[in-house]
């Protein structure tokens, strides 16, 4: 295992645990929904990160391509580009929800948030 | 001619019964060092009982009871055998139209008692009632294996098949037999099962509310009562052979009764019937389980 | 069609109460009245035996037979129904009870007459269904409560019946009451548990029968004639037919089954009778004695042997006559008295004569005194045991007979008997439907009674080619190998003894009335209002002779299983825990579980 | 025959045309919401009744599959897209003159075309598109009514479904990197046979994402909160289309892309244990939503059991009865969660006040999701048991009965206090009570009489289970 393949899988990995470990350790509603934010962005790396073929191109072809091997595969990025916005729009109803709960039981501590259990 | 038969026989029981009575009287005025009554007192109590001009009534059904009481028991006199020979109705019912025939005397009376409105004679009621869950139970299940054991309901086929002295049901199932005579205790009222009458607590109980010609009808049950049960336990246990043995055999057994009876202090009525459940039932069980082992 | 016919004329009718009750009040009586007449009318009219009925649902046919024994146990239901219609007749209640009234019959007449185990199983969910209904417009007590346990033990009956149902069908491949053939004995066993589940339920078995005396005692009097005279002839139906068809070979072959149900129906028998003579409710108490009386037909039905069978049924039958009247004669009682506290009733026999004789005939019948109805199928029971030889069994039904002695007087004591009560002075004797359908009961209850042959020969039928025996009946006496029994002879014998002693009664001295605090006092003052009655803790000292054996219940049993249930849930909920982490955290655990699962292929 | 691609066209052009149409009128969103379920429904069922037994491919910006995106639309997809647009319906017809906000009927289109697009589309990051549009809406339809419990309930909703669908993401990709392709058949089609342990993996994240939605423990601690804070016509939406839309998926992806037995057996153990918490939970609740919606819990739970005993045991039988019980409970709760519209003073199992109206339909809805005969739910309880015992799992069976007897007990419970609580009077909403009367009636004249449902049901059933025919149809054409 290189450098290289340590950045690109560790890097990604290493922000999912931390997104988890966020989630699993803050009591802060809206730390965690910037775990779960660091969570998705570390899928997201991880997915282009294993589109990725090493010293290829961008996939833009001027013309019909004669040796098309070392092209990266356009589809990840494509793929990571939309869940990106889907995580922003997953953000923003987040954090509207967080400031809702945070009017209506003046506090954003999730031990607070147990009324509905059991 | 068979009816008039029937009337002899019914009259005898009656007077037989009486007898029985005065004779009770007289043998636990002994037993307590008294003088006591002569042996026919009873007919003159009932004598002296139907001719009272006036009697007491609380309803229809309190005047109807000791009617129904003695219609009752006469009905089941007449299906019990009065040993061999003496056949009376017993060909057309068996052990259990007499058993609950039984019943329709005791019922006839409580329900006349009932209606009196005096606490005392529904508590002996109850307490009459509730004894039956004793002693019934013990006197079922000891007659059962001799029935069993001859393959018959019928008292009378069961006098027929046990024949004379050595053959004895009584002698071939022992225990059930001393389970029987511990039941028929209770079945006659006798102490130390007599807590539905228990004079002096709630004043002879059912009977408080009736005088006159009531309480002579029900002396006159009581007299039949005596030898229908008696009758009963020594129709199955020694099978009469002729009607002599049966008057004799009953009053022996109504005399041991009393004699238990004249010595006896009295249960409480839940103590009486814990009783049963006890030594009493494990006797008859093992009368059963006798008739098991010898099949 | 004539048989669903049957029941959707009791659907029409039923919406013909509705409406008529929903109009005015004369409206209801005169359509209850068409209500009497068409079904008698369609009786005796259509209802022979015989045809098949399909009815289609598109993906499964129900189909309806009236064979002889359905049409046995359809003319009870039909007759029960229709005797406690009369007393309907006065009881003031509200349009949607008579619809489900009369839903309720029409489904357990579907019910009787069902040709395959679903059917009987779809028309029974309903028939349950529509009793709930009535029990949730009862008149006394928690209905909710009553009504949703009645619900739940007829549920869970029911549920079990249906895995007995698929169990069978993958045995033996049909639905229908056939046999199974193949299986082994020990599943046949399991198979017959929980079928004949349901219906044990429904004749309130021990220990399936807390519901009865809580729902009796709740429902509309009225009702309750026809709960415990005909309803609960379904559940007998239903263990008649399981017996005769689907388990004829189990029970020929099997020596303990037999004697296993055969008990659990003694011992029904006899504690139904102890808490019937403890219970201080009328309603209550002829509850327990119906579950005692229904004890002894399952413990004739289980025995099988082809005395008890018969004396089970006929003994149902007498069961349907017996409380019939009890239970007409009570709510009538109720009627007129507003309470069925046994306490506080009394000396009503003054007031209501012929209620009081339809009452005492009906505890006699109970009591099994000849030559009433009680008296043949338990004279036949008892022969059937000891032929068969089970002592023991016979001792318990004899003792568990003796109780029905202490808890009939009880009642007719408490009601009737002993010191009328102030406020029961103007009481009336009870309206004319009560008195009819007393007098209508009262009717098969002498004349089976003393002719039990007439039943006998239709039970006969049935019997016969399930047990091929001869007939041990005529129309007046029973004879089985062992004993003999003559009914006219004890009838007519207890007549003229009657007689006899009557005109010994007449001969002797005169009588005056005395008044009823005219009594033995001890010499003690009493006044007109002096509280004379016996009735509290009435035999209240029975409690000490049984001790501990009062304390079984069965409720606290089944509150028991129903805790553990809840004692799981109580731990499964605690999953759920309301902390946002702890769910992330069981996310995170179950997808390192997934990935665990997939591990080796990786 | 209208194109069905427009379904969704309409969904989202109609979606973001709200603030327009509130500023035309007050009323007209929630007249478009109720129009455009409608159009659903008439191309639906248009579609099912003369489509072939061969799917319909629609392919969109002019790409062949597997290169573009494809709608592929068998009997199956459609059976599922008419059920859930029927429940929307419903809905949004019962709910027509009720003041709402546009931005709510904006999110109730949103969600609608979220389950429909997951319905229709054969396109797997397609589905995941829509899987997400689906969940935010929820996210945001459960958090509508502002209150404390709703927003708490979103919350939760919220943090356990992101994870989930990122989940599902990673797990589409590496199909993607091992197939090379996003589209079903095609992936369908080169999964036959071995697999390699990717493949798995990837089933494992995307089934991972898929139980949050469908509601599987231990993944549906949110679910309950959802249902008892939520408003009553949301709660209805999350048990009869948005868990229904997702076991739609469910179905699909396990059935076409990872036909194995560990998935079938993991969803079998999943099943039982779902339905058995959810059960006991339903038994010791007090809040009533709450317990229903445990009792919608165990019902996904039932179905999915009822799916994979499928995959185990190759009966036909066994995913014709998921099919049923996916029906059945879709209307019966719908009907039985806006029928609470009508009870707000029973809140508590056990106590509150109702009126007679609500208390009849409460019963029917009730009695058919336990099973009851001549209600639909008796011909579903009577099949689910038919495979258990068919399967040959005995302790299963009275399991499963058991645990229908402890359903049986806390509906009664609360059918019985309805039946005799206090009777108040409500206004009732006219359009509510045409539905439910509607669907009451359904439910009962399929008891009665279930042929329709059947041969439907039957219909989807063998669209989904000729696999083949769906991969050589849309794969085929490359």
């Amino acid at each position: 295992m290189n450098i290289e393949s340590l950045i690109f899988y560790g890097v990604p990995i290493y922000l999912i645990f931390m997104g988890v470990l966020v989630v699993l350790t803050t009591k802060n509603l809206f730390k965690m929904l910037l775990g779960l934010s660091l969570m998705n962005s570390g899928i997201n790396v991880l997915i282009v990160a294993l589109g990725y073929v090493r010293g290829g191109t961008t996939p833009i072809f001027s013309e019909y391509p004669k040796i098309y091997e070392k092209v990266v595969d356009p589809v990840p990025p494509a793929l990571v580009l939309t869940a990106i916005v889907i995580g922003l729009a997953f953000l923003g109803l987040g954090l509207s929800i967080v400031i809702r709960i945070k009017e209506k039981y003046g506090t954003v501590n999730v031990e607070k948030l147990k009324e509905l259990k059991w | 001619m068979k009816i008039l038969l029937l009337l002899g026989y019914w009259i005898l029981v009656i007077i037989m019964g009486l007898l029985y009575m005065g004779i009770a009287r007289k043998v636990t005025a002994r037993i307590q060092n008294r003088y006591g009554p002569p042996f026919y007192q009873a007919f003159l109590d009932v004598l002296k009982l139907f001719s009272k001009r006036e009697t007491a009534s609380h309803g229809v059904m309190h005047s109807l009871g000791p009617v129904i009481a003695f219609a009752g028991i006469s009905t089941t006199l007449l299906f019990l055998p009065l040993g061999k020979g003496a056949p009376v109705l017993h060909f057309q019912g068996d052990l259990f139209v007499f058993l609950y025939l039984i019943v329709i005397g005791p019922l006839g009376m409580a329900l006349g008692a009932g209606e009196s409105n005096n606490p005392n004679a529904t508590i002996g009621i109850a307490r009459a009632l509730s004894l039956m869950l004793g002693y019934e139970i013990i006197l079922f299940m000891a007659t059962l294996p001799v029935f069993v054991h001859f393959k018959t309901a019928s008292i009378y086929e069961v006098i027929l098949n046990q024949g004379a002295f050595p053959n004895w049901a009584g002698i071939k199932f022992p225990l059930s037999m001393l389970g029987g005579l511990i039941a028929l205790q209770g079945l006659l009222g006798e102490k130390p099962f007599d807590q539905p009458i228990a004079p002096h607590e709630i004043a002879s109980g059912p009977t408080v509310e009736y005088g006159g010609k009531y309480l002579g009808l029900l002396q006159l049950w009581h007299a039949v009562a005596i030898i229908v049960e008696t009758g009963l336990f020594i129709d199955v246990f020694f099978g009469p052979q002729n009607i002599l043995w049966f008057f004799l055999g009953t009053f022996i057994v109504f005399m041991l009764s009393v004699v238990i009876n004249a010595v006896m202090p009295r249960f409480r009525i839940e103590q009486a019937i814990r009783f049963y459940w006890g030594v009493p039932l494990l006797l008859v069980v093992l009368g059963i389980l006798q008739y098991y082992l010898w099949r | 069609m004539y048989n669903i016919s049957l029941a959707l004329l009791s659907i029409l009718l039923g919406a013909l109460v509705f409406f008529g009750t929903l109009s005015h009040k004369a409206l209801r009586i005169a359509s209850l009245v068409v209500g009497i007449l068409s079904i008698l009318a369609f009786t005796f009219l259509y209802l022979k035996p015989g045809s098949l009925e399909i009815v289609k649902l598109g993906v499964f046919a129900m189909s309806f037979n009236l064979t002889e024994v359905s049409q046995f146990f359809l003319w009870i239901i039909i007759a029960s129904f229709i005797l406690s219609l009369f007393s309907l007749l006065h009881e003031e209640r509200s349009a949607f009870f008579y619809l489900y009234y009369f839903l309720a019959f029409g489904f357990a007449a579907l019910t009787v007459m069902a040709n395959d185990l679903l059917t009987l199983y779809m028309n029974f969910e309903l028939m349950s269904l529509s009793v709930f209904a009535i029990l949730l417009l009862g008149v006394r007590g928690n209905t909710k409560e009553i009504a949703f346990k009645y619900m739940i033990y007829s549920l869970v009956g029911a549920y079990f019946y249906l895995g007995g149902l698929f169990l069978k069908f993958r045995y033996s491949g049909n639905i229908g009451f056939g046999p199974i053939v193949g299986a082994s004995t020990l599943t046949q066993i399991g198979i017959f548990v929980l079928l004949a589940l349901p219906f044990l339920v429904k004749i309130a078995t021990m220990p399936f029968h807390n519901w009865a005396p809580d729902a009796y005692y709740s429902a509309s009097d009225s009702f309750t004639v026809f709960f415990s005279a005909g309803l609960s002839k379904v559940g007998v139906y239903g263990l008649a037919i399981l017996i005769l068809k689907t388990f004829t070979e189990l029970f020929k072959n099997n020596i303990y089954l037999p004697e296993v149900v055969a008990w659990i129906g003694g011992i029904t028998a006899l504690l139904g009778g102890i808490y019937a003579f403890m219970s201080d409710d009328a309603k209550k108490l002829l509850a327990y004695s119906s579950i005692s009386q229904l004890g002894y037909v399952l413990v004739g039905l289980g025995l099988f042997t082809p005395y008890s069978f018969s004396a089970g049924i006929f003994h149902s039958v007498a069961h349907f006559v017996f409380e019939g009247v009890l239970f007409v004669t009570v709510a009538a009682v109720i009627h007129r008295v507003g309470t069925s506290d046994l306490r506080k009733m009394g000396g009503l026999i003054k007031k209501m004569p012929i209620s009081f004789i339809g009452l005492l005939f009906g505890i006699i019948a109970g009591s099994g005194i000849p030559p009433t109805v009680g008296f043949p199928g338990k004279w036949l029971l008892y022969e059937a045991i000891i032929m068969k030889g089970d002592l023991f069994l016979v001792s318990l039904i004899f003792f568990a007979s003796i109780t029905a002695f202490l808890y009939s007087y009880k009642l007719v004591h408490s009601i009737f008997l002993g010191k009328l009560h102030k406020e029961h002075r103007n009481v009336k004797e009870a309206p004319l439907g009560y008195i009819i359908a007393t007098i209508l009961f009262l009717v098969p209850l002498i004349v089976f009674g003393v002719f039990p042959g007439a039943l006998f020969e239709r039970i006969y039928t049935f019997t016969k080619p399930v047990f091929n025996h001869d007939a041990f009946f005529t129309l007046n006496s029973l004879k089985t190998q062992i004993g003999f029994a003559k009914m006219t002879v004890a009838g007519i014998t207890l007549i003229s003894m009657f007689v006899i002693s009557f005109i010994l009664y007449l001969v002797s001295g005169k009588s005056y009335r005395a008044k009823q605090e005219d009594n033995y006092t001890a010499g003690e003052w009493v006044d007109e209002d002096f509280a004379s009655h016996y009735a509290q803790e009435f035999y209240g000292f029975m409690r000490k002779a049984f001790g501990k054996l009062l304390d079984l219940s069965a409720e606290k049993f089944w509150n028991g299983v129903l805790s553990i249930f809840k004692a799981v849930a109580e731990m499964t909920r605690r999953v759920y825990t309301g902390d946002v982490r702890d769910y992330a955290l069981y996310l995170i655990f179950f997808l390192i579980v997934l990935v665990f699962l997939v591990g080796g292929r990786l | 025959m209208v194109n069905s691609i427009l379904i969704i066209a309409f969904l989202l052009l109609f979606a973001f045309l709200m603030p327009l149409l509130a500023l035309l009128h007050k009323r007209l969103p929630a007249v478009v919401a109720l129009l455009l379920p409608a159009f659903n429904l008439y191309v639906g069922v248009t579609h099912f009744l003369k489509m072939e037994f061969i799917p319909l491919i629609i392919k969109t910006g002019g790409f062949r599959p597997p290169f573009g995106i494809n709608l592929a639309i068998d009997h199956f997809s459609l059976f599922f897209l008419i059920l859930v647009n029927v429940v929307a319906l419903f809905i949004a017809f019962s709910y027509l003159l009720e003041e709402q906000d546009y931005k709510f009927h904006m999110l109730f289109l949103l969600n609608l075309l979220g389950a429909s697009g997951i319905i229709l589309t054969g396109d797997l990051f397609n589905s995941f598109v829509f899987l997400e549009i689906f969940a935010i809406s929820a996210y945001a339809l459960a958090a509508s009514k502002r209150e404390k419990h709703a927003l708490e309930g979103a919350v939760k909703y919220l943090v356990v479904g992101s994870i989930g669908s990122s989940f599902y993401l990673l797990g589409v990709f590496l199909l993607y990197k091992v197939t090379g392709s996003l589209n079903m058949a095609f992936i369908a089609s080169s999964l036959q046979g071995e697999k390699s342990g990717i493949v798995y993996l990837a089933g494992m994240f995307m089934l991972f994402g898929l139980f949050v939605e469908t509601e599987l423990f231990p993944l549906n601690t949110w679910a309950p909160d959802v249902y008892q804070g939520a408003y009553n016509r949301i709660a209805a939406q999350f048990s009869s289309i948005i868990s229904k839309a997702a076991i739609y998926l469910m179905f699909r992806i396990v059935f076409f892309l990872f036909d194995d037995p560990l998935f079938y057996k993991l969803l079998i153990v999943m099943g039982i244990i779902t339905f058995v918490i959810a059960e006991f939970n339903a038994l010791v609740q007090k809040d009533l939503k709450r317990m229903l919606g445990y009792s919608s819990i165990g019902q996904m739970g039932l179905s999915v059991l009822a799916f994979a005993l499928y995959g185990i045991t190759s009966h036909p039988e066994a995913f014709f009865t998921a099919l049923l019980l996916v029906v059945n409970h879709a209307i019966s709760k719908a009907m039985i969660f806006t029928n609470l519209e009508n009870m707000p003073e029973y809140v508590q199992v056990d106590t509150g006040k109702a009126n007679p109206f609500s208390s009849l339909m409460f019963t029917v809805g009730a009695l058919s999701v336990m099973g009851f005969p001549f209600t639909l739910g008796f011909w579903a309880k009577i099949e689910v048991l038919g495979i258990l015992l068919r399967s040959n799992i005995l302790w299963l069976f009275f399991l499963i009965l058991i645990l229908f007897m402890v359903e049986a007990f806390y509906y009664f419970r609360v059918i019985s206090n309805l039946m005799r609580s206090e009777v108040v009077s409500v206004k009732l909403n006219p359009l509510l009570t045409i539905s439910l009367v509607v669907f009451a009636l359904f439910l009962l004249y399929q008891g009665f009489y279930p042929v329709q449902t059947f041969i439907w049901t039957n219909k989807a059933l063998n669209a989904f289970l000729n696999k083949a025919i769906y991969i050589s149809t849309i794969a085929g054409g490359l």
